[in-house]
């Protein structure tokens, strides 16, 4: 087996709750709690969960913008807790990010091409000639034309700020892209299009893409495999087609359920979830999702279910596929749920 | 960055504010005849060997005890009016000036420091701001200026900055905090850029524009601080006066009918302090981001 | 509302009698105490008090006879034993700054009840002198209260009770009905301290006071005009002078540059202008009243041109460095002098900067003998010019305590001799002339600059109905008020 | 129109609400006509910026006033034209007549009083119940919007409820007065899937029990297609296409709808094999300031005709209330 | 709460003893209270006295924590000048102060409220201009110009009001209070009126700025959906919103206030603490400049203690725990 380019072993990010003059600790926030997953080079991840889940913390993690609290994050083998600052400066290079928010994720005080330029004077590439041919090269890339490279952000449209946002991810080369909810922002009709570009990138870079979203439809539609997290907790990770065909989990049921579809001819029966999301604060003891789980057992509230490996690749966190447990009326996955 | 300001709508919406204009023709007046004072006025008020005891307490030319060289009147040491509002606009200028760009840049170092690094260091700066605040910049002025044994346009330039950093440091934290907070900071982080970077080309070309509205303001207030510390007696020396001392000077003669000792550098005062703040008010509103959004 | 409402221009600082020797604060003690002498107006000659006659038996002894039947305000009969009291109290710094006077007596005798002999430690020709100012307090009251309350509720001899002291506010004060000098015309006064020149002003014109003090200098004529109220001055015993020293090494040890520099000063136009006509040129210090002072004296003539000539013969054509200094809150119209003084010496060609400043820091620089020129005023309690020389004339003697205020550091061994010497002086004609003689010296070597005598002007309301007798010293001593 | 529904309880007749700044007119809606019907749901899709949430405001009399004003067109209630009512008038109808929701749930509710206030005001204004019966009111509507323990609830201030409680508190206080018009401008949006399924669930639910007409805004068609029974698409102000739910998206008509279904990506599409790219709809909508003269859609058409760009074709009844303004269709019949 | 409070007032211990430490500190470099103490005459030798009976001559660490000591048993030593106990001296004229800013504080929340309700309803009416044209004289007059003008016109001129001073008086035990005669209520209200001028003009601008921006929030937007009248809509819903920064504002530049009471109280010889501040300023009153600083700190800090709590009250958004 190939090394993978990244692998997460463990990874949990805890933020602490300050209060007072002191700025004693008073709690957690459990964003992260314990995820491990990895990622091929040229693979395509996508990992999905509700709002507040730890979608983002897991990604800005990786990247290291986020201090880890514990576990390991490898790049290509190497530990990155053992690198030091100027190791990890350079290793930004190879991991680009892009951010959910196109209005807020360019300085409106600099030029498209100021914006651009920023990352390759930091890692000095690209200098001189090169330079301006870069550029030019980038926005082709992305579908703008070098003409708007002395325009400032506010003058363009929500979809071409993202460009950008891809562009400048691009500027350096990067081996690895995590796009942290890259259309979320957008209007239907400019969803598609970056959707299609980042397709294409990724056909024509070779890249590894992260994508981070809260739509499945998005994640399947781009990535090969898809993550679904829960309060902090990795529930279901599978190949996109094995997930979409076979959901094991009775959350990502819900969540598939929920997503509504375009076709009024097939209003369907949906689950509707009691309850809201409980806070990562306090998170639910045993299982996370049992306070909301329409199939919930007596178990399910006092032990944590652990990771089970179905066909190749797809796992899942849930007692109902515990042998020991499993109550078939229960196990057996509602069908009629999916169209 | 001034280009970004230019092609902004802000010369546009400038044009179209007529009091905004005006307060700005006033203050480019005001500045004018500040600095060539010596060149505009009749005479230097200053110039021992000019100033003639006999002349003192005339009245401004139109009146009957007038005379044509001395447009607005002498006062109690025979000194034009006119010519003593010149320099005093001078003095009172230079100590506006000089507050706002010191404690200004004091403060958005000290802001700056504080908002992006957090922790012992900004709870340190935020609750000595909080302490001086508390005082109030008048009275930690007062309190100094009492205190100092001699007194010049600097030490009351610098009593005044004791406590008028405070309000930059507020300020530039605040929008810091929000600044920061921006995904193209974390973009620049991710870049592999370092802390110095981010926050000279980053951070602070961002967090700044709160902070030109509020050195407008600020001016405004500071130039009416040093007058009202004239009056108290702990301001500038009467050698070279300021608005404020001309007014309290005069004060003494408004009763005794020798009005203009008062009113004109009162109303230079007052026009001085109204132009800045129709000013600052144009930018307050348009450098207000939601007001702003609608272009 | 109080019979009599009188408006000044300074607060009180303390309700203890010796707390503060400014007349500003003796001038409300007054009201409420005697010394063993008074100074009534309108000439404030020595006139007896709680004592009924004085004399000097030696160089160094002073005998006083005190008035029977006097009794303070909480009823305590007063005898020599508060006499004595009172000046060994005077000694103590934490009740006194009258450490001058209580430091040179030696020994106080009461031979008996109304008798009251003092030894000094040197010969103090003016010790009667300033016996008006000493304010008798009550032995046995006085050593029972606590300071804050001695401090604040007088209780002494004179005519008039202490009622209240809202500070910032008002004195009220109440008749003394058994008073030896009779009851005072007015049965209740208050007396009301107002900073500002302006809100004083508002405070006649808006009929609030019946009698002010401190008028200020501008709004004397539009007073004037005002027919409900009439304006009264007196000249004041306090002169205004520019004092000038002689250190080596400056140009002012030279008397020629002494002498230019006096010469330049036009005190006609500054008595005409800055000062409205409210005060008289000086030739010397001394006040008329005061025994020293010399008739024949005159001042210098106006004349800069010779004060350039005398200056070119000094070696000084080009003129020289000088820095006026000088209190801005201290006496009528001083920073506007300085002003005044600082154009004429820039008109003889000297480079001259301007240095006032509130007296708080002016006289604290004084006594480090920062200035070499300065402006000041005096005025001498006890009336003998002698003692004003040891302080402001006599080469600065810490330790002997003279030159206290010689802030320009003049110095003149001739001087100093003729100082020590008249201190011996007995008799008041041969005092007179040696005094006269201290004082020509100084003035012909240009020891300092006289200006000018200022001019006490006060206001009086015409409803009020008040013959007001304004008093060379400045005090406002209700009982001298009649109808 | 369809002609089994009732008669419109609420009717739009070619309403222009314009925008006046300094930059010229903004023509936010211009000339939007369509009806609410009892116990239906009208849909209003679009996107962003193409007059949704004008259109609503206009409905309330809230168009922000200046800059914002209605210049032209009916509203009619109950057949009284709202834009002639005066303020007094309208207020009776606000709230008790037409109630209205927004897309912020946390933005929309007044931060410093408890929801009870707030909900229990709609009584005591409109019901005139006192403090006492209005507060039990308020717990009774929690109740009925599913907020588990609503007693303690009422007494909560909003930033004590989650986005989802907070958007069901802002349903509750506009059903409250069991309004003939329920205007529900993108209620969703700000909400998790989940979440929104719950919301829509109620929100259907509501209707059913009260007959209320409900004017659903938002820009998922997914939404729409769950709950609408007619469906209103708007662009650049204009509506151009509008049929009944299950017409609409059979038979869909103009570009732009048929653009804007096939750029969503639907789940499952790529695993049953349908791994082509997402179809894109090219271009920006244009600026309201500066609008084609021709049809709107015309500069991203990918149909586009020369007649498109210069003429502004009219909305055409297609049959069955299917309305479409489009060149393609009307071409047989304008002429 | 409790805990807060707690932890507020310590850190308000901490503040003043970093305020009274860096008073000594200055007072240990500048002027020497000796010259003051010993009286004009006074030769060296009597100033050495002087020096010795007041413990001047010790070292400065000494002399501080002897004040220290002292302060912590209320005395913060005797003035120089009146020879009274300093904290006596300064709590004397506390009511006069107290009494001046709370008037002003009332007229300028009060008017400043209703006139910046008034003028964000209506921006461009002839009486908004109006208004925001006064605000802006307000802002411009300098105080003592202002009370100076104020004087000439009620007092001289008209004689409407009196010029100076507190007028009649009534002791209540400690406090001497102004609001009980009706020639007291006379006095304050031209000192009253100058000292919130400024404040006035600033709240009635920070009233019109927060309902301009509230009046286009969402809530504003739903509470007119419900049909409520404008009064609701804008006292019940805006308004609130908008009192929160602007009460915590006006909370916070109370220090300003008692810096401006200095300028007003010498003008209208108001006999308050501001007008004993600048007497002791100008005569090195070194013990009750110190208490002076000490007991403003002390308000101020008590002030914004209040001030939390309020916002806290007024915000319920905001939770002390
Ligand atoms: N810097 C931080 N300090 C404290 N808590 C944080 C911080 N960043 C994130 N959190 C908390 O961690 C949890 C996970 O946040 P995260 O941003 O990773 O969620 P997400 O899945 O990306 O959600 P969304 O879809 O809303 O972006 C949230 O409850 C959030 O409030
Ligand atoms: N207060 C306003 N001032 C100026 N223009 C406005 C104002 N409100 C709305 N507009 C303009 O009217 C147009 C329509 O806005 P509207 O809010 O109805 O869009 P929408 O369809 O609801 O979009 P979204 O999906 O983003 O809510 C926008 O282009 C906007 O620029
Ligand atoms: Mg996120
Ligand atoms: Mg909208």
């Amino acid at each position: 087996m190939k090394t993978p380019l990244a692998a997460v072993t463990n990874l949990k990010v805890h933020f602490p709750i300050k209060k007072g003059i002191l700025a004693r600790t008073v709690g957690y926030v459990y964003a992260v709690d314990g995820i491990s997953f990895e990622i091929m080079p040229g693979e395509t991840v996508g990992i999905v969960g509700e709002s507040g889940c730890g979608k983002t913390t897991a990604g800005m993690a990786m990247v290291q913008l986020t201090p880890i609290t514990s576990g390991t994050v490898q790049w290509k083998g190497r530990d990155m807790a053992t690198m030091n600052r100027s190791g990890l400066r350079a290793l930004r290079r190879e991991m680009q990010l892009i951010f959910q928010d196109p209005y807020s994720s360019l300085n409106p005080r600099m030029t498209v091409r100021q914006i651009l330029s920023d990352p390759m004077d930091v890692h000095d590439m690209f200098t001189g000639r090169q330079r301006k041919e870069r550029i030019d090269f980038l926005l082709d890339t992305v579908g703008l034309s070098p003409g708007q490279a002395d325009l400032y952000p506010h003058e363009f449209s929500g979809g071409q700020r993202q460009r950008i946002g891809i562009a400048r991810a691009l500027a350096l080369d990067p081996t690895l892209i995590i796009g942290d909810e890259p259309v979320s922002a957008l209007d239907v009709s400019i969803q598609a299009q970056i959707i299609n570009l980042l397709k294409r990138l990724k056909r024509d870079f070779n890249l590894s893409l992260i994508i981070i979203s809260h739509d499945l439809a998005v994640v399947e539609y781009i990535c090969d495999r898809i993550i679904v997290m829960y309060l902090g907790k990795i529930v279901e990770a599978a190949d996109y087609a094995s997930l979409y065909k076979d959901p094991k989990h009775p959350y990502t049921r819900t969540l598939m359920s929920a997503i509504p579809v375009p076709d009024p001819a097939r209003r369907t029966r949906r689950i509707i979830l009691k309850g809201d999301v409980p806070s990562p604060i306090n998170p639910p003891a045993g299982c996370r999702f049992h306070t909301r789980c329409p199939d919930r057992m007596d178990i399910c509230d006092k032990q944590e279910p652990a990771m089970q490996r179905f066909n190749d690749g797809h796992t899942a966190a849930c007692h109902l596929y515990n042998n020991t447990y499993a109550d078939h009326s229960h196990a057996t996955p509602t069908k009629g749920d999916n169209p | 960055m001034i280009k970004n300001i230019l092609q902004s709508n802000l010369v546009y919406s400038f044009v179209r504010d007529i009091s905004a204009i005006a307060g700005a023709l006033v203050l480019v007046v005001f500045i004018f005849c500040a600095l060539f004072a010596p060149v505009l006025a009749p005479m230097d008020p200053y110039d021992l060997t000019t100033v003639e005891l006999s002349n003192s307490l005339m009245a401004p030319a139109w009146m009957d005890t007038g005379s044509l060289s001395f447009p607005l009147g002498t006062d109690d040491q025979g000194r034009g009016i006119l010519s003593t509002i010149l320099f005093g606009l001078r003095t009172s200028l230079m100590v506006g000036f000089s507050v706002v760009v010191i404690s200004s840049i004091l403060g958005i170092i000290f802001g700056m420091l504080g908002g992006y690094y957090g922790g012992i260091l900004d709870a340190f700066i935020m609750r000595t701001a909080d302490t001086v605040f508390a005082f109030s910049t008048t009275l930690l002025a007062i309190l100094l200026l009492g205190i100092f044994q001699s007194r010049n346009i600097w030490t009351v330039v610098f009593a005044i900055c004791i406590a008028g950093w405070v309000k930059y440091a507020r300020t530039i934290r605040g929008s810091v905090l929000e600044v920061k907070e921006n995904a193209y900071i974390t973009a620049a982080k991710s870049s592999g850029a370092k802390d110095f970077r981010i926050l000279f080309r980053h951070v602070l070309p961002n967090a700044l524009p709160p902070v030109f509205v509020l050195m407008a303001v600020d001016l405004a207030v500071v130039i009416m601080l040093e007058a009202t510390l004239s009056f108290l007696g702990v301001g500038v020396p009467i050698t070279e006066p300021s608005l404020g001392m001309m007014i309290s000077i005069g004060k003494n003669y408004i009763y005794a009918g020798m009005w203009w000792m008062v009113l004109f550098p009162g109303l230079t005062l007052i026009l001085l302090v109204v132009a800045i703040n129709l000013f600052s008010d144009w930018l307050r509103d348009e450098m207000n981001p939601k007001l702003a959004l609608r272009s | 509302k109080s019979d009599l409402v009188i408006a000044v221009d300074s607060p009180p600082k303390s309700m203890n009698p010796h707390s503060y020797n400014s007349d500003a604060n003796l001038s409300y003690m007054a009201n409420f105490f005697d010394g063993l002498l008074q100074r009534p107006a309108p000439e404030g000659r020595l006139a007896p008090a709680l004592a009924i006659e004085w004399t000097r038996k030696d160089a160094l002894t002073w005998e006083f006879k005190l008035r029977k039947g006097v009794k303070f305000h909480n009823g305590n009969p007063f005898t020599a034993e508060d006499v004595k009291f009172t000046f060994e109290r005077m000694k103590d710094p934490e009740f006194s700054k009258f450490l001058n006077i209580a430091n040179s007596i030696a020994s106080i005798e009461t031979p008996d009840d109304f008798t009251v002999v003092f030894t000094t430690e040197k010969p103090v020709p003016w010790f009667a002198e300033t016996m008006h100012q000493n304010f008798i307090v009550d032995k046995e009251s006085s050593l029972k209260r606590d300071s804050g309350d001695y401090n604040t509720k007088p209780i002494g001899t004179g005519a008039y009770k202490f009622v209240e002291w809202v500070k910032g506010s008002y004195i009220r004060m109440e008749a003394n009905p058994d008073y030896w000098e009779g009851a005072p015309v007015f049965k209740t006064v208050e007396i009301k301290p107002i900073t500002e020149d302006s809100t004083r002003f508002a405070a006649i014109a808006t009929r609030q006071a019946h009698i002010l003090s401190g008028v200020p200098i501008p709004m004397i004529e539009l007073i004037k005009k005002n027919p409900a109220i009439e304006v009264v001055s007196r000249p004041a015993r306090r002169a205004i002078y520019m004092d000038i020293g002689n250190k080596p090494g400056t140009p002012f040890a030279d008397v020629r540059v002494r002498k230019a520099i006096a010469m330049a000063i036009n005190e006609d136009e500054i008595v005409s202008t800055v000062m409205r006509g409210q005060a008289t040129p000086a030739a010397q210090v001394p006040d008329t009243a005061t025994i020293g002072y010399d008739p024949e004296l005159k001042r210098l003539p106006y004349d800069p041109e010779q004060s350039k000539a005398l200056l070119k013969e000094a070696g000084y054509e080009n003129g020289f460095e000088i820095t006026i200094a000088g209190p801005n809150d201290r006496y009528v119209n001083d920073k506007q002098i300085c002003e005044a003084v600082a154009r004429y010496l820039a008109r003889i060609g000297l480079k001259v900067t301007l240095d006032v400043k509130p007296k708080s820091i002016f006289f604290d620089e004084l006594s480090s003998n920062k200035h070499d020129f300065y402006l000041i005023g005096w005025m001498d309690g006890s009336y003998d010019f002698g003692r004003s020389a040891q302080l402001l004339l006599h080469t600065v003697d810490p330790d002997k305590g003279m030159g206290v205020y010689n802030g320009a550091m003049y110095s003149d061994p001739k001087l100093d001799e003729m100082i020590a010497a008249s201190s011996a002086i007995l008799d008041r004609e041969e005092r007179k002339a040696a005094l006269q003689a201290i004082n020509k010296k100084s003035v012909e070597d240009i020891a300092w600059i006289p200006l000018h005598y200022q001019q006490d002007v006060y206001a009086v309301s015409k409803a009020a109905n008040v013959i007001f007798t304004p008093r060379p010293d400045m005090w406002i001593v209700a009982k001298e008020i009649k109808r | 129109m369809d002609k089994n529904s009732s008669e419109p309880v609420l009717s739009i007749d070619n309403l222009k609400t314009h925008f006046f700044s300094r930059k010229g007119v903004a023509r936010a809606v211009d000339g939007v006509s369509f009806d609410l019907t009892p116990g239906e749901v009208t849909g209003i899709v679009g996107e962003s910026g193409c007059g949704k949430s004008v259109t609503a405001l206009s409905v309330m009399g809230l168009v922000p006033n200046p800059p914002g004003r209605v210049v032209d067109g009916r509203i009619l209630f109950h057949g009284k034209n709202l834009l002639d009512l005066d303020i007094k008038a309208l207020r009776k109808i606000r709230g008790a007549g037409i109630a209205m929701i927004f897309q912020e749930p946390m933005s929309s509710l007044n931060p410093v009083y408890t929801i009870g206030n707030q909900i229990s005001e709609m009584f005591r204004l409109h019901k005139g119940y006192n403090k006492k019966q209005a507060l039990a009111a308020a717990v009774d509507m929690l109740d009925r919007v599913q907020i588990p323990s609503p007693g303690k609830r009422v007494n909560e201030y909003p930033h004590q409820l989650s986005g989802g409680m907070r958007q069901r508190a802002m349903i509750a206080m506009a059903m409250s007065c069991d309004p003939e018009i329920l205007i529900a401008d993108e209620p969703t949006t700000a909400l998790d899937v989940t979440v929104q399924a719950q919301i829509l669930d109620l929100m259907h639910r509501l209707k059913d029990d009260f007959s209320t007409a409900i004017q659903l805004i938002t820009h998922d068609l997914g939404v729409i297609a769950e709950m609408a029974d007619q469906v209103v698409v708007m662009y650049a102000g204009q509506v151009v296409e509008q049929a009944r739910t299950r017409e609409l998206f059979q038979h869909t008509l103009h570009p732009y709808t048929r653009g804007l279904l096939a750029s969503i990506p639907v789940l499952g599409h790529r695993t049953r094999g349908m791994d082509e790219d997402l179809v894109e709809i090219k271009g920006m909508i244009p600026s309201l300031h500066d609008l084609p003269a021709g049809c709107r859609f015309s500069n991203r058409c990918p149909q586009v005709m020369d007649k498109c760009k210069n003429h502004l074709p009219d909305l055409t009844e297609m049959g069955a209330g299917h309305q479409v303004r489009c060149w393609l269709h009307t071409k047989g019949r304008s002429a | 709460m409790g805990r807060y409070i707690f932890q507020r007032i310590c850190q308000g211990v901490v503040v003043l003893l970093a305020v009274s430490f860096i008073c000594f500190l200055i007072f240990r470099f500048t002027g020497d209270p000796v010259l003051m103490l010993a009286g004009k005459y006074a030769t060296q030798q009597e100033r050495e006295q002087v020096r010795i009976a007041y413990g001047l001559d010790r070292p400065f660490y000494v002399q501080y924590a002897n004040f220290l000591g002292n302060a912590l048993k209320g005395n913060f030593g005797k003035s120089y000048i009146s020879q009274v106990d300093a904290l006596d001296t300064i709590l004397e004229r506390f009511p006069a102060t107290f009494e001046l800013a709370l008037t002003a504080i009332f007229i300028s929340l009060s008017a400043g409220v209703l006139l910046g309700v008034v003028v964000s309803i209506k921006p461009k009416s002839l009486v908004s201009r109006l208004i925001m044209a006064g605000s802006l004289g307000g802002i411009s007059i300098p105080t003592f110009l202002m009370g100076i003008l104020w004087v000439m016109l009620f007092a001289v001129y008209l004689e409407w009001l009196p010029p100076f001073g507190r007028g009649e008086t009534v002791q209540i035990g400690p406090w001497r209070t102004g609001f009980l005669t009706l020639d007291g209520l006379k006095h304050i209200i031209m000192p009253a009126l100058t000292l919130s001028g400024y404040q006035l003009a600033v709240i009635l601008r920070l009233t019109r700025a927060g309902m301009r921006e509230v009046l286009s929030e969402e809530y504003i937007k739903t509470a007119w959906s419900k049909g409520l009248s404008p009064f609701t809509v804008i006292v019940k819903h805006a308004l609130r919103n908008v009192l929160i920064p602007v009460v915590t504002i006006a909370g916070l530049s109370f220090g300003e206030l008692i810096a401006f009471s200095i300028v007003t109280e010498s003008i209208f010889q108001w006999p308050g603490m501001g007008n004993l501040l600048l007497v002791s300023i100008f005569e090195t009153d070194h013990p009750v400049i110190v208490t002076y600083i000490m007991m403003a700190a002390f308000i101020i800090l008590a002030i914004n203690i209040l001030v939390d709590l309020l916002y806290a009250w007024l915000n319920p958004k905001i939770q002390y725990n």
